[in-house]
């Protein structure tokens, strides 16, 4: 595995909720304890149910909301103790991609002012080499140069995804999170997308922290996943590992339930019964043991740790040694 | 399995327009669709394509006033075994057909449901609506139908409101509601794009289930070509508000006889585990271009800024749906070379 | 005269207690009920209510001490009256009002001659000796002759909140029947009225008055035209003529001990200088300011009114001669400035203009001063106050220019207004010479003596202009033809204080 | 057909279309709005200019017109007041100051609101509770009573006239700029600028501001009816500004004496106050249908 | 909906309340000149008189401990004393308070029966010439000078047409029902009118975002017809966002009396007021500021609750 850019220990992302002055509120685990790292050059997906803390951990990456407690290091510098000009500087080396094509474009700027605005707060060039380089960061992600004079909703889904990728790379990062990038487009379009992606990193060395909910999406641009799942981290391992040989049951149901395009295919599978628990309130010991179709009363018991296999593949299930989950269910 | 000499439902050359500032956009072009008795239709195509807009035309529920069915028959089997042609129906007959003959399910199972009426109730109204039951025996059959879609403890839940259940729960309670009155027609408008895929796949086999119990035809509308693959009897791709390919859903994914059905199966993210460990074959192949857009739809084949079969004929005229097999027809008029 | 009927008379304020003691405005409505021991007649002379004559030197009334700077006024009273609850009127109900007014408890709007009186004896039930610690020309116009209150009812009670304020017991010719805050007050016949007419016939002969509040102008006029209001008694002189062929209804015009008078401010240095008082008295037309109130008003030149044996016809006159205004000025020193206004040594001349706002009359009238003051290159601004605002910029002087309408008693107390230490005096002007003369004036019964002190008065204001006597004012009062014996009363004791031989006719 | 990142054609033909041009274009379409925008420029041009023009002043008398209003004449188009002035003169220049008043008003509520709303909103936490505590307790004092409250006890002069009719009616404005800046600084976009390093003041008023301008112009709109109005209610109830400065409330006020005789003079103030708040309320509803387009 | 909610919710809004009562008890402090000025001059009210009138009203203790002492009161219900009157505050508020509801509760029950019908036909025919028409309508309502409107109404209905009395409260000795609508009729009218045409706006609006929503296309596909539609499932949704501004507005139609109340002589709150400011009557002044911010906190609460009641997605617990 290559040497790691980002370090995540043991983050935590907690939210409280409806505090008043007469009310003493909750929380909500947004993240419980997560850990992991991203290599230099690497893609890592996330995966997990919707409100199971992705965006959250994205975020959270970025200091885009603050951590509760835990450590994020980038290229060996702590993240989340910055002050607000160092993490500044830092902003110009991991990056964000955005899920939702119309949200996340400041309608009332034209894209050449978005992209410049980029360049302008880290900046890199001067105001005629911006234009210079708003133009190349434009046909970079396949847009014409024209496109700087418009404004975003003169463009379509597929096209400002684009404008949000190039946004990204405005400030040569080496790091972007992309949250669900193509889950809001078209599968044709979500296919130019990828692609777009692919050469980027292939072309820029960039590492990515992809989240998705479309298994074959990520399993297609990922060379390690992680599946989280109700703000803490079921499995994680390489692309290859995890989906041939899943070893959590969390895993397996979701590889399962993604509905496979070939008609001829008709497979057992594990379905999971009832929606995930509420992260206000979250089950005791193992998180998934309410849906778990192999949970046994041990799991109410203790919160499984990750657990080490061959090569990084990372298991939390106390039963991961005797399950064989790569066989279909009798 | 299909009944195929009196299809429930025939719609033929279906056409629907809005009028908006910018000028009058036809949504809908022409639309042949026919879904046979206890038959599941899968309807796809990307957004904009007119899938929405067809479903609620056979629903008649476009708005007055915003948009119109301007052209074409929509020749429905009443229960009574009565042919009847939905586009023709005054506003009254098509109220007793809503709910009663045709049962439908959107796409947001949030706000699908009334937020202020309790689960029940909802379902309840659709059964008194067509069944002349009294309130007590409504309630009887909305628990009953709460039961029938797997939603635990039916006769507590129906006494709770929508937002104190999970996404699935409500998709379970919008199908209960169509379902209430034993439709012979259920349509789908997206019913598990909004679900995680756990729930959807609950969904789904939810779905399968009742088909095989109640018999019903199923016009499932998606842009997902797994759910597709899961689901559908026959499938019918629409691509600018025309359908441009229509087959048994095996032949579809065997042989896909028009370039953008081509194109989507395509550009599906598809593991080549060999192409990847020697690094080559990271690429997907994309569908170039963007969608078609509505107001400014191109001279002929609606696909043929984006299609890499382009002749110029195709730009001449608009395709006519031409057989590949039977029961397979293709609107391109390089069909078999593009299945090839 | 025929007994019977309503009558339902608008009031243009809001009515605040039925106290006459402790109202802020002229109490119309209170002196039906409670009567005093003498009153005013349509003439400003006093004739006697409750007491049997009206105290003078000649009849013996009032004694003055040796050294002639003591007075001491007997009364006696009429033995017959009841209160409203059938206990007789007496003395002790005189003694009792003079004590209850003067107790600093009790907030009153008015306690005006109370610390005149040194004590109060009682020979018998039915004559009161008031022993004054001075001579006052004018006791008549204050203390008994506002109403004398029941003493067994309001002994020991405090008069603040008592319900004397709403539902006063008096012995006047009608009876408070329900007083309703903001809405009305509905009087009803007094059937035990004690006195009866020259004929035999029971007073009143009115059953019923009705005081409706309407506070807008507006809608009094509004009410009138209708039919729902019978009789307003202070229509706006501007909206007289509104009222001419409404059926059933006549206008009447009313002499009033009042004048409208344009008062200086001396605070201002710049209206110290008599020189621009002088210009201002020039300017002003009294001609357009009697037409803008309806050419309802008189000019006059003194502020003591024609109606007086006091008056003056020799009292110095400004007529209207802007020329003469603008030579002054210019003698003055006072130059024109760009845009027309006066100006010395970088001072222009340019005043707040302070009125009681709400009432047209007197805006208008405002408005022609300010124009006419234009013309002589004078600037005035209008700033106008509501209520008690007004006054207390009255008293304190919170205004360079103010105009105003004084309505007096029948022997009005001019060293109020302009006294040195006149309690209405808020303009800061003093004059030693005139208080002088103010002395003489106040402390004398001496008919001839006040004569001359008068006409003494009324020159050195003329002439040092304090402030600028305008016009009289005349009460205009929209009456239904059918009331008959109506008579119009000119002081501050109102329209109302004798209704007793109203009747309506038909 | 290898590469598929083709570059998606743009459809060429139209201009860069900026967010201003699309609100003119959509304005444009909306008749009552456009009806109303003509009126109040036409009505700004003839307050303006008609005093000037005028051969009286607002203040002149003619002294041979006193006592009665003068009717309708060649020397007098709207007639005369009781005062011998001429009434359209003192329509004309009392237009000038109610539209100044209402303007001013609008402005002074406009920018309080947008300040106190955009602290509020953006910064959240303590400012935001203090901030907000303080305009539901500005918010739960009856608007009408504080003005006349204020107004009665203080007899303010114009300019402090337009300063408390503005600071009572921004809070409104306050509360929808804040629920603007609470849903936009959500935004992707608001997002994305942060993740560049865009701090503060940028995201306030580069982001989140230009996103909130059509809410914010529209309620500053609405505002100028309601100070017009206002003043109009303070003017009746002889709390408002001086004569013989006119504005439309104390005309119309003077001249209500007159209704039954001389119809003349209550008429066009009174109409003038409804058409001009129309105007504007017509005028803020095509801006909302124009600036926040329901999709 | 929870008692422990109510309860809080009530307890929540104290330090709004006090809140409240500072900023007004400022506003009156800073006031030029004081209530006792109107003895100040008046030579025959002597310096210890005005001394015990200062202790009587408290006016001689610092401002803060001015502020304590009425707040003190006010809790146990002393509301002080009226200047003017002598009276207590709040028998003469309480007094008035008849009337003006009367005069308000009439107003909002008429603006009531007409916006909601008129916004709901407007939604429901958007883009129509009905719709047109009532747009216009309403916005000429809001725009209407009320003063004026009382105006115009008073001399066509009193004096040309004489059906109508032209102000006041009722007729004396008579009073009963037919006689007090006579009266009221008229004010009741004008005061309802801005309401009339914001709260038909409102409604329109409200029901055209809730005729947008999915569920009343749910609604459609079950079979429903147009009024079922509009009546059972729309109404409803569309009323619960306007709750707040009906209760709020009933506070502002109150203070709308202010103007009304002149005109029609209608012996109500709004009267006092113009009395009061008047007279400088300071504590009544207080009083009825006060009253009048506790009426619009009750009507947020009030509409918190209606809220809770008609939303079941709101759960106050
Ligand atoms: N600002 C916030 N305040 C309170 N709770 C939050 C906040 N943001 C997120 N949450 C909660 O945290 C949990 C995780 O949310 P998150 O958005 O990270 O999920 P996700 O995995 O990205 O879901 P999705 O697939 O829907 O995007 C959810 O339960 C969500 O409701
Ligand atoms: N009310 C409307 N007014 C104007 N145009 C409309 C309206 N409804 C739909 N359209 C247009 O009709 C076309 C088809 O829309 P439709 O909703 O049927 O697409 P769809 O295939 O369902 O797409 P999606 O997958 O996004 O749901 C779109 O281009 C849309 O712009
Ligand atoms: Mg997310
Ligand atoms: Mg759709």
């Amino acid at each position: 595995m290559a040497e790691p850019l980002l370090v995540v220990e043991d983050l935590k992302v907690h939210y409280p909720i409806g505090k008043t002055l007469f009310k003493p509120g909750v929380t909500l685990r947004a993240l419980d304890g997560v850990s992991f790292t991203v290599g230099k050059g690497e893609v890592v997906g996330l995966v997990g149910e919707s409100g199971s803390g992705k965006t959250t951990l994205g975020r959270a990456v970025l200091r885009l909301v603050e951590p509760t407690s835990g450590k994020v290091q980038l290229d060996g510098q702590e993240v989340t103790t910055l002050s607000a000009g160092d993490l500044k500087a830092l902003r110009s080396k991991m990056q964000i991609i955005f899920q939702d094509p119309y949200a996340s474009l400041n309608p009332r700027m034209s894209v050449g002012q978005t992209l410049a605005e980029a360049l302008m707060l880290h900046k890199i060039g001067t105001r005629k080499d911006r234009e210079q380089r708003v133009g190349d960061l434009l046909e970079k992600v396949g847009l014409p140069r024209s496109a700087a004079a418009r404004f975003p909703h003169e463009f379509s889904g597929g096209q400002r995804q684009r404008i949000g990728i190039a946004r990204a790379l405005a400030v040569n990062p080496e790091f972007i999170v992309a949250d669900e990038p193509v889950s809001a487009l078209d599968v044709s379009i979500q296919a130019q997308i990828i692609n777009l992606l692919q050469d980027l990193r292939r072309e820029l060395g960039l590492s990515l922290l992809f989240i998705g909910h479309d298994l074959s999406v990520i399993e297609f641009l990922c060379d390690r996943v992680i599946v989280l799942y109700l703000g803490r981290i079921m499995e994680m391992g390489t692309a290859a590992e995890l989906y041939s040989n899943p070893r959590h049951p969390y895993t397996r149901a979701l590889l399962d339930a993604a509905p496979v395009p070939d008609p001829t295919v008709r497979r057992e599978r594990i379905t999971l019964k009832g929606d995930l628990p509420s992260p206000i309130n979250p089950p005791s010991g193992c998180v998934f043991r309410t849906r778990c179709p192999y949970a046994v009363e041990a799991c109410a018991e203790v919160v499984p740790p990750l657990e080490t296999f061959e090569s990084g593949h990372r298991v939390a299930c106390i039963r991961s040694h005797e399950l064989d989950l790569r066989k279909p269910l009798s | 399995m299909t009944d195929q000499t009196t299809p429930l439902l025939d719609i033929r050359g279906l056409v629907t327009e809005f009028s908006t500032e910018t000028g009058v956009v036809r949504a809908v072009k022409g639309v042949d669709l026919t879904i046979g008795q206890g038959e599941t239709v899968a309807l796809v195509g990307e957004s904009g394509s007119g899938k929405s807009v067809t479903s609620l035309s056979v629903m008649r529920l476009i708005q007055k006033g915003v948009g119109a069915i301007t052209g074409g028959e929509m020749l429905f089997r009443t229960r009574s075994g009565q042919v009847v042609d939905l586009v023709k129906q005054p506003e009254n007959a098509m109220r007793a057909i809503r709910g009663n003959e045709i049962g439908m399910i959107f796409q947001e199972p949030m706000t699908s449901l009334n937020p202020t009426q309790k689960v029940g109730a909802q379902i309840a109204e659709a059964a008194r609506l067509h069944q002349n039951l009294t309130r007590k025996q409504a309630w009887a059959r909305a628990v009953e139908m709460l039961a029938l879609v797997e939603i635990p403890d039916p006769a507590r839940r129906a006494d709770v409101y929508p937002h104190q259940m999970s996404g699935g729960m409500r998709q379970r309670v919008m199908i209960a509601m169509a379902l209430a009155c034993n439709p012979a027609l259920l349509i789908g408008d997206e019913p598990t794009t909004a679900l995680d895929v756990t729930v959807q796949l609950q969904i789904l086999e939810l779905m399968r289930r009742l088909q095989r119990e109640i018999g019903m035809g199923i016009l499932f509308i998606t842009h997902n070509l797994g759910v597709v693959a899961e689901v559908a009897d026959r499938v019918a791709v629409m691509y600018g508000g025309r359908i441009v390919e229509t087959a048994p859903v095996r032949e579809l994914f065997a042989r896909p006889s028009h370039p953008y059905t081509r194109g989507l199966l395509d550009s599906l993210p598809v593991i080549d585990h060999a192409a990847r460990a020697s690094g080559q074959g990271l690429r997907l192949r994309a569908i170039p271009g963007s969608v078609v857009d509505p107001r400014n739809p191109p001279q002929g084949c609606d696909f043929n800024p984006r299609c890499a079969w382009v002749i110029p004929a195709c730009r001449a005229a608009v395709p006519a749906l031409l057989p590949v097999v039977p029961e397979h027809r293709a609107r391109c008029i390089r069909w078999n070379e593009v299945h090839g | 005269q025929q007994s019977g009927g309503t009558l339902n008379v608008g009031l243009t304020y809001e009515l605040d207690t039925m106290n006459t003691y402790s109202t802020g405005f002229l109490a119309d409505a209170q002196h039906t009920v409670i009567e005093g021991l003498i009153a005013p007649d349509k003439d400003a002379r006093y004739v006697p209510v409750l007491a049997k004559e009206v105290p003078t030197l000649d009849n013996g009334g009032i004694v003055l001490s040796d050294d002639g700077s003591k007075m001491t006024i007997t009364y006696h009273l009429q033995e017959n009256v009841k209160w409203h609850d059938g206990e007789p009127f007496t003395s002790a109900d005189v003694k009792f009002t003079w004590e209850a007014v003067k107790d600093p408890a009790f907030i009153a709007e008015s306690k005006d001659g109370t610390q005149d009186i040194d004590s109060i004896d009682l020979p018998d039930d039915y004559t009161v000796v008031c022993n004054y610690n001075t001579v006052k020309p004018n006791f008549a116009s204050t203390l008994f002759t506002f109403g004398i209150m029941p003493k067994h009812l309001l002994e020991g009670t405090d008069l603040n909140t008592s319900s004397y304020n709403e539902t006063p017991v008096g012995t006047g010719p009608f009876k408070v029947a329900e007083f309703v805050r903001g809405q009305y007050v509905v009087l009803d016949k007094n059937t035990d009225y004690w006195r009866t007419a020259e004929n035999g016939d029971a007073l009143p002969y009115l059953d019923r008055l009705v005081f409706r509040i309407v506070t807008d102008s507006n809608t009094l006029l509004t009410q009138l035209q209708s039919g729902e209001l019978d009789m307003a008694v202070s229509v706006p002189y501007g909206r007289a003529s509104q009222l001419e062929g409404v059926e059933g209804l006549e206008i009447i015009v009313g002499p009033q001990l009042s004048w409208g008078h344009l008062d200086f401010n001396f605070r201002n240095e710049l209206l110290a200088d008599v020189n621009v008082r002088k210009a201002v008295a020039h300017a002003i037309n009294r001609e357009t300011l009697i037409r803008v109130q309806g050419g309802f008003p008189i000019a006059i030149k003194s502020l003591v009114l024609p109606i007086f044996d006091l008056y003056d016809d020799a009292t110095p006159e400004y007529a209207y001669d802007p020329a003469a205004a603008n030579a002054l000025l210019d003698d003055a020193g006072y130059a024109r400035g760009g845009d027309g206004i006066r100006e010395k040594d970088g001072k222009r001349l340019s005043f707040a203009f302070v009125i009681q706002s709400g009432r047209a009359d007197d805006e208008n009238v405002q408005q022609v001063i300010i124009a006419q003051l234009k013309e002589i290159g004078i600037e005035a601004t209008a700033d106008n106050k509501a209520g008690v605002a007004y006054r207390e910029a009255r008293y304190n002087g919170g205004y360079d220019l103010i105009y105003g309408r004084w309505i007096t008693s029948a022997d009005p107390v001019y060293s109020t207004f302009y006294g040195s230490e006149g309690e209405n005096n808020g303009q800061g002007y003093s004059n030693p010479e005139l208080d002088v003369v103010f002395a003489r004036l106040e402390n004398t019964l001496d008919a001839e003596e006040r004569k001359a002190a008068a006409s003494e008065m009324q020159r050195i204001i003329a002439e040092d202009l304090p402030a600028i006597a305008l016009t009289q004012g005349v009460s205009v009062i929209a009456k239904p033809v059918e009331l008959k014996n109506f008579v119009p009363n000119p002081t501050n004791m109102t329209n109302f204080v004798d209704t007793k031989e109203w009747y309506l006719e038909g | 057909m290898t590469d598929a990142t083709v570059p998606a054609a743009i459809a060429p033909a139209s201009p860069p279309q900026s967010y201003w041009r699309r609100v003119t274009k959509r304005f444009f379409k909306r008749r009552l709005a456009v009806i109303g925008a003509a009126f109040l420029i036409l009505l700004g041009i003839v307050v303006t200019i008609g005093p000037m023009v005028s051969p009286y002043s607002y203040d002149y008398q003619d002294f041979d017109l006193l006592g009665m209003p003068g009717p309708m004449s060649a020397e007098h188009w709207l007639g005369t007041d009781e005062l011998g002035r001429d009434a359209l003169t003192r329509l004309l220049h009392g237009g000038r100051v109610s539209l100044a008043v209402g303007l001013a008003g609008a402005l002074i509520a406009g920018i309080v609101g947008t300040l106190v709303g955009t602290v509020s909103g953006f910064y959240r936490g303590i400012p935001d509770i203090i901030l907000m505590r303080f305009t539901d307790v500005m918010m739960s004092i009856p608007t009408l009573p504080l003005v006349l409250l204020l107004s009665g006890l203080f007899r303010p002069s114009p300019p402090l006239l337009v300063a408390i009719v503005g600071i009572l009616i921004w809070m409104g404005t306050a509360r929808l700029v804040r629920s603007q800046f609470l849903a936009l600084r959500e935004r992707e976009f608001v997002e994305a600028a942060r993740a560049l390093g865009a701090s503060g003041p940028r995201l306030m008023f580069r982001h989140i501001l230009p996103n909130a301008i059509g809410p914010i112009t529209v309620a500053s709109t609405l505002a100028v009816g309601s100070a017009i109005m206002l003043e109009s209610a303070l003017s009746f109830l002889g709390f408002g500004i001086q004569p013989p400065v006119p504005t439309w409330g104390n005309l119309l006020n003077s001249a209500s004496s007159w209704l039954s005789q001389a119809p003349w003079l209550a008429i066009p103030p009174g109409l003038l106050i409804l058409f001009t708040v129309l105007a504007v309320n017509f005028l803020g509803d095509g801006l909302r249908d124009a600036m926040e387009p329901r999709e | 909906m929870s008692l422990g909610f109510i309860i809080r919710r009530i307890l929540g809004a104290i330090p709004l309340l006090l809140g409240i009562s500072v900023i007004l008890f400022v506003i009156i402090q800073l006031a030029p000149g004081g209530p006792l000025d109107m003895y100040a001059e008046n030579p025959s009210v002597s310096k210890e008189a005005l001394a015990q009138i200062a202790a009587r009203y408290g006016l001689d203790q610092p401002v803060p401990v001015q502020y304590f002492m009425w707040l003190k009161a006010i809790v146990v219900g002393d509301w002080g004393y009226s200047i003017r009157t002598g009276r207590p505050v709040l028998d003469e508020i309480l007094l008035r308070l008849g009337p003006t509801l009367q005069l308000g509760g009439l107003a909002m029950i008429i603006s009531l029966i007409i916006a909601v019908p008129v916004g709901m036909i407007s939604a429901a025919r958007r883009g129509s010439k009905l719709d047109g028409t009532v747009t216009v309508l309403s916005f000429a309502g809001i725009s209407t000078p009320v003063f004026w409107l009382a105006l115009l109404l008073q001399l066509l209905f009193s004096v040309q047409l004489g059906w109508l009395p032209s102000a006041g409260y009722q007729s004396i000795g008579d009073g009963s029902f037919l006689d007090r609508l006579r009266y009221i009729i008229m004010p009741a009218s004008v005061l309802s009118l801005a309401t009339v045409a914001s709260w038909s706006r409102f409604i329109r609006s409200g029901m055209i975002d809730v005729l947008n929503q999915d569920y009343i296309r749910t609604a459609y596909a079950k079979g429903r017809g147009e009024k079922a539609v509009l009546f059972l499932h729309a109404l409803r949704n569309a009323m619960i966002p306007a709750v707040t501004v009906i209760a709020v507005d009933f506070v502002t139609i109150i203070s709308g009396a202010v103007i009304t109340e002149t005109v029609f002589a209608w012996p109500g709150i709004g009267r006092l007021f113009m009395e009061s400011m008047n007279g400088r009557d300071y504590p009544m002044l207080m009083g009825l500021m006060m009253m009048g911010s506790l009426a619009i906190v009750a009507a947020n609460i009030i509409a918190d609750f209606c809220y809770a009641a008609l939303d079941p997605r709101i759960r106050y617990d």
